[in-house]
């Protein structure tokens, strides 16, 4: 149980992703076991939310190093900065987190009778878990370049379920108003990352 | 497109897919990888669907294709990144062993390719998810905004 | 020393975003407005790679590496994302520019009237 | 008056750009620790020759599983985009 715990953090983020690339496989068996799937693996995320959440609220700032020998060995061993992406979980994001996971289980919940008069309907499971996906990456990375590749799957996936009924005309231009705003917008956010890659900027001694 | 584009095409998809596929496989030692092998597969089917035409080329390339290719090489590329999670998530869990284990000496070497450990075999998954991926965006748009025949 | 004038790869970079944002800002054809998008990107990536530029550095590849100090290799790694990141939107605007041009009969964003900005 | 707003903050947003691209380190004369670190452990840690290709696999495996996944979305995205409409009811 302890073990799950110290990689809750990172398995929060990768469950939904592995659903996402695994619902197009499983609806080939059928729609029911689609359903079924993503509705165990969304609530699954939840389970492991709650007991994060339990964990921070006893013991502090949840650290998570990804790739390294060991989740908590933050600094490689003969350097002073972190080279690995860490994945740094306080009280403020576990709070969003628990909130978008259950949203997010209401809403798959929710869709599963709404869903059966549209056609295309794994790929509106697909770009639901990858939405998941994005904003629980986005709340729980400590790496600013990790927050807009996170940032980029929510956009992607936010227009594109924005523009999902694509007989209406509004929703496609809808959709299309959203992936330009966002896009525009995370490329200035790369900028930043690019800036804050140069540090002496303004104070070039 | 005319005859001649058409044979030309088809003597030079094998170069192509032959050129991409080595520079997958040669991502760790050489300049190049997943990314830039992938779209040079995806630009070699580009070839073909601008050659003999969205329609023709959807009745042997059907678009599930691409994503049975996608979804495969995606499951490749998440289960290496959980092989590792004795460790932490993304650890390179092959470093040192047999498959793809070996550790070059320090500084220059002319490279070998069983060296790496999982980052070799993420290059491939990653090379397959991205020229399936291309090439189905390609297939897609090309057959969208086609003459319906 | 301090930032002397002769960056012109970061002057290059202003250039390229202030051209991109004008267009971004004043096209009306929606077609113009994501080859604004693309140039954005291109400048934005443009930035990340001059960032990682050493004096006379060699590629940070070790297969029969020459004599000499290497090139910073992680802003090519955080380009290499954001180039697929940029085909990534580019693909899905184009996509969803065809639908509207489907519907609205017109790609011109003043009048359907709706989509103003 | 909607013109001249954009045209002083686009010319406030350039001053800003090229300001930046005076005050910024010299172009061939980089800060680089991180990067110095990297060069030196990436061959004993991940055996691969090619230190860009360690940093994209190993260092930062987590942000080309994202790339990834953005790829699989825009190509979901462009599918389902253009899928045909067969029977659905107009609610």
């Amino acid at each position: 149980m302890d073990t799950l715990v110290a990689h809750s953090a990172v398995l929060i983020i990768a469950i939904p992703l592995l659903a996402a690339f695994l619902t197009p496989l499983i609806s080939r068996a059928s729609e029911k076991a689609r359903d079924i799937f993503v509705i165990t693996s969304l609530a699954f995320v939840e389970f492991l939310v709650i007991i994060l959440a339990k964990d921070i609220y006893l013991n502090g700032i949840h650290i998570y190093t990804l790739g390294a020998s060991s989740p908590t060995l933050t600094i490689p061993e003969h350097y002073m900065v972190p080279v690995r992406i860490i994945l740094e979980v306080d009280a403020m994001s576990i709070f969003m987190g628990i909130i978008s996971a259950t949203v997010s289980l209401a809403a798959a919940i929710y869709s599963l009778s709404f869903m059966k008069r549209e056609t295309g309907g794994d790929r509106f499971y697909i770009l639901l878990l990858l939405l998941v996906a994005g904003m629980l990456g986005l709340e729980f990375t400590g790496d600013m370049f990790n927050m807009f590749v996170f940032l980029e799957i929510l956009s992607i996936s936010g227009a594109a379920l924005a523009a999902f009924r694509t007989r209406f005309a509004d929703a496609v231009e809808g959709g299309f108003k959203y992936i330009v705003i966002s896009a525009v917008g995370a490329l200035v956010i790369l900028f930043a990352v690019g800036i804050f890659y140069a540090p002496n900027i303004i104070c070039s001694t | 497109m005319s005859k001649i584009v058409r044979t030309i095409s088809n003597l030079l998809i094998l170069f192509i897919l032959t050129f991409g596929l080595y520079v997958i496989m040669h991502g760790h030692m050489t300049p190049g990888g997943g990314f830039p092998g992938g779209a040079v597969v995806a630009s070699g089917i580009a070839l073909l669907i601008v050659a003999f035409g969205s329609h023709h080329v959807q009745k042997t390339l059907k678009e599930h294709h691409f994503a049975i290719l996608k979804s495969s090489g995606l499951l490749i590329f998440i289960g290496l990144a959980f092989g590792g999670i004795g460790a932490a998530f993304f650890y390179n869990f092959l470093v040192g062993s047999p498959i793809f284990g070996h550790i070059p000496p320090y500084g220059p070497n002319p490279g070998d390719v069983w060296t790496g450990g999982s980052s070799t075999i993420m290059n491939i998954a990653v090379g397959i998810i991205v020229s399936a991926g291309l090439s189905a965006i390609v297939l897609v748009m090309a057959l969208a905004t086609g003459k319906e025949r | 020393m301090t930032g002397s004038i002769f960056n012109i790869p970061f002057l290059a970079v202003a250039a390229l975003i202030g051209i991109a944002l004008y267009i971004i800002i004043s096209q009306r054809n929606l077609i113009k407005l994501v080859m604004g998008i693309t140039i954005l990107e291109s400048g934005v990536n443009l930035f990340l790679i001059t960032l990682g530029y050493r004096a006379a550095g060699i590629t940070p590849i070790y297969t029969h590496a020459p004599e000499g100090v290497m090139v910073l290799p992680v802003p090519q790694a955080l380009t290499l994302t954001s180039i697929v990141i940029g085909v990534a939107t580019t693909a899905l605007m184009l996509s969803m520019l065809v639908l509207t041009y489907r519907h609205t009969g017109d790609i011109d964003s003043e009048k359907s009237r709706r989509m103003k900005g | 008056m909607r013109k001249s707003a954009a045209v002083i903050s686009l010319s406030i947003l350039v001053a800003f750009l090229i300001a930046s691209a005076l005050l910024i380190h010299p172009f061939g004369y980089p800060p680089s620790q991180m990067d110095d670190y990297i060069i030196q452990n990436a061959q004993g840690e991940s055996g691969a020759n090619s230190v860009v290709d360690t940093i994209v696999f190993d260092y930062r495996g987590f942000d080309t599983l994202g790339e990834a996944t953005i790829l699989f979305t825009a190509v979901t995205g462009v599918v389902m985009l253009f899928r045909k409409r067969k029977k659905e009811t107009t609610n």
